[in-house]
């Protein structure tokens, strides 16, 4: 990954968001606060003016820029979650290109930081059960040597498939967890939102 | 959707404008989102700042000034504010004394006035932050984000308020503040469910005969869905889960709150708080000092909350203590 | 229908003694249905009691008390209140100095008010009426019952119990109320109907889409069946019909309340009063004081009513005298 | 006319009030706020209780007194309308016994009382449009000579006629006067009231 692979990344995210903003907070109606999709469209709308004019000379530079924005225009849960996480992407990013095992540690380091700050397990039905997936799924295709279309690819599947995965679950994080049992069989708008952010990478590498 | 707007995403930015033309005692910063008391903080005073999603007017804008908030925070409609909305105020009204964070409990306003707090301490402004979580419509906290803050937040920003208005150090005011959440209970019922400007739809489907038994102000959903009922059967749903949480004794002085969630006419909030007098009355539990009105609302959701909030000697005197904002006035 | 209630027969009943338990401040006979102030009339002093049809509120109780109203008589949910329940407010507040009967001009309140006249008459207590019609969607006033009293109530009622409590006659308090009838006009617009207890089903049918244009307080029809628009359309639709009665010039100063009918959240009402702020100030006009909330209500109706009261300076000081009832509050 | 009868006379009003309340409040509801019914009848039973221990010598004391209950319990504007009728039609009948034309010249005297108190005239789409032709019925009836049970039943007819008479009328007066011309083609409830007054009347005197 590159600077400029980093801001197609972003921009395609930001594409995808706008894409599927609708159906975003039409699942949070569901079972939370139908504002999952508005709240994403606002971050990556200030993200995407905020990169415009801002000159980055590493990927890391990129992702933290993105992180800093969403956080302070995003708010509700999602924001300080995908907030810290692309920042803590991003400062393990710190040269200005880098291969797939040290983008693999820098996915880590974004999930470490929702777990640190959302205090959610795998299971309890959040944006955790689609990125956990992605990450194995990434990390086992850098282990086995494979290219990072590949593995963005293969992190792309896990997350959508982990995103269904949601489906069936109850909630025991968030907003969703109020509805106990009711919870389940609707999927998570944030695991949804994250199978988007590592479908965009996956278009963005292999494009 | 009908709704006396004129764009869904301005909604916030023209109620802001309007709160700034309505209200002289009140300073608006449109562009950090801030609602502060337009004479700023007392050298030496604790500032209190609180901030949730906007949809509950008047929570928070409309208990800024003397005796209660020093700042708000509005979010957009039912989402958390962003901590830079949050430092913005904290720079703004920290009188030396530090600042008292008032955080509802729901999982995006305390991340958010989480990663406040430590911007504020990067500034050298110190923070300490509360939670309040009356909602006991929330069972198995362990299996969820926790209990909900709802109307207990109005008894913690005027109690702390006024002993933060007395000269109170940071930890006192702080104190105060748990005190008062810690003694507070609440529950709501839904007759309706609410409609945010930028979905467009009611959050939930409830049939004409139907009611949401422990809803939460943003329309979560609650312990049961159930037939509509008399006033006094509904009132007695919640005080006994008010009660099952925290027993109270006859001779116990309480803060009572009947609350409207938007959509209630006051006749009717009337009526319930009338119930609740009665039923309390018959255990002996005094109701000392009490409020009827919209206070913590949702949106246009029809539905009431009541909260009960046992009430110590201090607490009583700290919330007969004047306050001056928009919607919570006495004293002088 | 849905509502917090027991009865429809027994909500006024219910509601009455929900107010004697909320407010120390009141003294409810629940008998004769009257609500006046715990402390009684200062002797000397003219006592203003007002009144109506309930579905109001906080209107005409929520009014009582220093600065404002000595008593009110409640009826019950859209209909007058009977010449007797005048009379015992009458006889219960009279301070010796006559008393003004503050009436919205509705034949049903108007009669009922001249028989209570009368027979106050006949227990020696002098009385003087005021009627308040400044609802401007009611077109050629020969043909109908003439503009009915709505938000104007509120500017009467603070104003002439301003003047009443700084000791002025019963003459004097009358030609205050006179004044600021005079100066006064209101204008209403509905986005859904309201619902009686008693009938149990909405007033009128109302499209998803579809707005009344100068709704009366009662879901009386107004000028015209609109599509729904934005915030600022439908201001400029109340404030043309507002203007288009009583022109203001660039200068003059204005008391303005924008107020809910019940079911509106109040973060629409700002965004409401943002744009009588900005069309105001484009012509020159100075909002020189304020109300935004709910003080008209019209049961559970979605909507806003916009009063305009050009206002001079006695108007202006006798608004910022003190005034401490349920609903309103300032000064010391 | 006699006490007994006069009394019998409400009690049969009361009934049918009772018994129309609804449709009384429905019509109130399309022109006007929609307790027309419910105005009535909290009227005619706060009467019934009231006349049941109160001795009275003449059908006047039992007339006056219900006038004076309906303005004491209903509210409203047909309140004093109908109080003050029923008063003045009681203070016109001092004897125990009265003939037809007597009553018809209490009759007048109610109608008298509407109109001063209400100032409304014949065409305005109010209870006077029932009222005044029943009372021109009746005096006409009671002029050539006819009894009292041929007088009320002519009388109950043309308060029918002219109830039904106000469909087409644009309403002048009261609540329905705002909707202007969205009045026409709905019945008056005070006339239809009104008709329900004279129709118990003939009831009353015909059993
Ligand atoms: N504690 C948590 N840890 C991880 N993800 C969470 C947590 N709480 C909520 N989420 C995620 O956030 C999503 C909701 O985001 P959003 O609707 O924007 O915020 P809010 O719930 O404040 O309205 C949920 O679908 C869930 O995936
Ligand atoms: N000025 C008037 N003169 C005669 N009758 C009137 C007048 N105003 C109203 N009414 C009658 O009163 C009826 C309405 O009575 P009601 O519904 O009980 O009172 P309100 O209009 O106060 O709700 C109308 O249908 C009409 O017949
Ligand atoms: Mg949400
Ligand atoms: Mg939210
Ligand atoms: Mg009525
Ligand atoms: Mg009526």
């Amino acid at each position: 990954m590159d600077t400029d692979l980093a801001r197609t990344w972003v921009q395609a995210i930001a594409a995808a968001v706008e894409k599927h903003k609708d159906h975003l907070t039409q699942l949070d109606s569901a079972i939370g606060d139908a504002d999952h999709g508005v709240n994403m469209h606002r971050g990556f709308s200030a993200t995407r003016m905020a990169l415009a004019d801002y000159k980055a000379e590493t990927p890391g530079a990129v992702l933290v820029k993105t992180g800093s924005t969403l956080i302070s225009s995003v708010g509700g849960a999602s924001g300080p979650l995908y907030g810290g996480a692309f920042r803590a992407i991003g400062k393990a990013l710190e040269t200005p290109t880098t291969d797939t095992r040290q983008f693999a540690a820098a996915l880590a380091a974004g999930l470490a930081s929702v777990q640190k700050l959302g205090a959610a397990a795998p299971g309890d039905k959040t944006m955790i059960d689609a990125y956990a997936p992605a990450l194995a799924a990434f990390q086992q295709q850098a282990d086995a040597g494979a290219d990072f279309a590949a593995a963005a690819v293969a992190a792309a599947d896990a997350a959508e498939e982990g995103m269904r995965a949601t489906t069936p679950m109850q909630a025991r994080k968030g907003r969703a967890s109020y509805l106990g049992a009711r919870s389940i069989g609707h999927q998570d708008p944030g695991a949804t939102s994250t199978a988007l952010i590592f479908r965009a990478l996956a278009e963005t590498v292999g494009a | 959707m009908k709704k006396l707007i004129n764009d869904p995403g301005a909604v916030l930015d023209e109620a802001l404008a309007g709160i700034a033309a309505a209200h002289r005692d009140l300073k608006v910063d449109g562009e950090n989102k801030v609602i502060a008391r337009a004479g700023g903080t007392k050298v030496g005073k604790v500032a209190l700042i609180s901030g949730g999603g906007s949809g509950h007017e008047p929570l928070h804008g409309g208990f800024v000034g003397l005796g209660m908030l020093d700042a708000a925070c509005p979010g957009e409609v039912f989402t958390s504010p962003v901590p830079g909305q949050m430092l913005a105020a904290a720079q703004a009204v920290d009188g030396g004394a530090g600042v008292l964070f008032i955080v509802k409990n729901y999982t995006g306003d305390v991340l958010n006035f989480q990663m406040a707090a430590e911007l504020a301490a990067e500034e050298d402004i110190t923070v300490e932050t509360v939670l309040v979580d009356d909602d006991v419509a929330v069972q198995d906290s362990t299996w969820t984000a926790g209990r909900r803050g709802t109307g207990a937040t109005v008894l913690v920003e005027k109690i702390a308020g006024a002993v933060a208005e007395q000269g109170a150090d940071l930890a006192a005011v702080a104190e105060m503040a748990k005190r008062v959440n810690a003694a507070s209970r609440s529950f709501a019922v839904a007759l309706t469910a609410c409609t945010t400007p930028s979905s467009g739809k009611p959050g939930f489907d409830l049939p004409e005969d139907e009611i949401e038994v422990g809803v939460g102000i943003h329309g979560e959903p609650g312990r049961s869905r159930e037939k509509l009922r008399p006033a006094k059967e509904i009132v007695a749903t919640a005080l006994d889960a008010i009660l099952a949480d925290q027993p109270l004794a006859a001779g116990d002085e309480t803060i009572v709150m009947v609350n409207g969630l938007g959509g209630t006419p006051l006749i009717e909030l009337y009526v319930v708080f009338h119930e609740v007098a009665t039923a309390l009355a018959d255990k002996g539990i005094v109701i000392a000092r009490n409020l009827v009105g919209n206070y913590v609302t949702s949106l246009d959701m029809a539905g009431v909350s009541l909260t009960v909030c046992k009430a110590d000697a201090d607490m009583l005197s700290l919330w007969d203590a004047p306050v001056n904002t928009p919607a919570l006035r006495w004293g002088s």
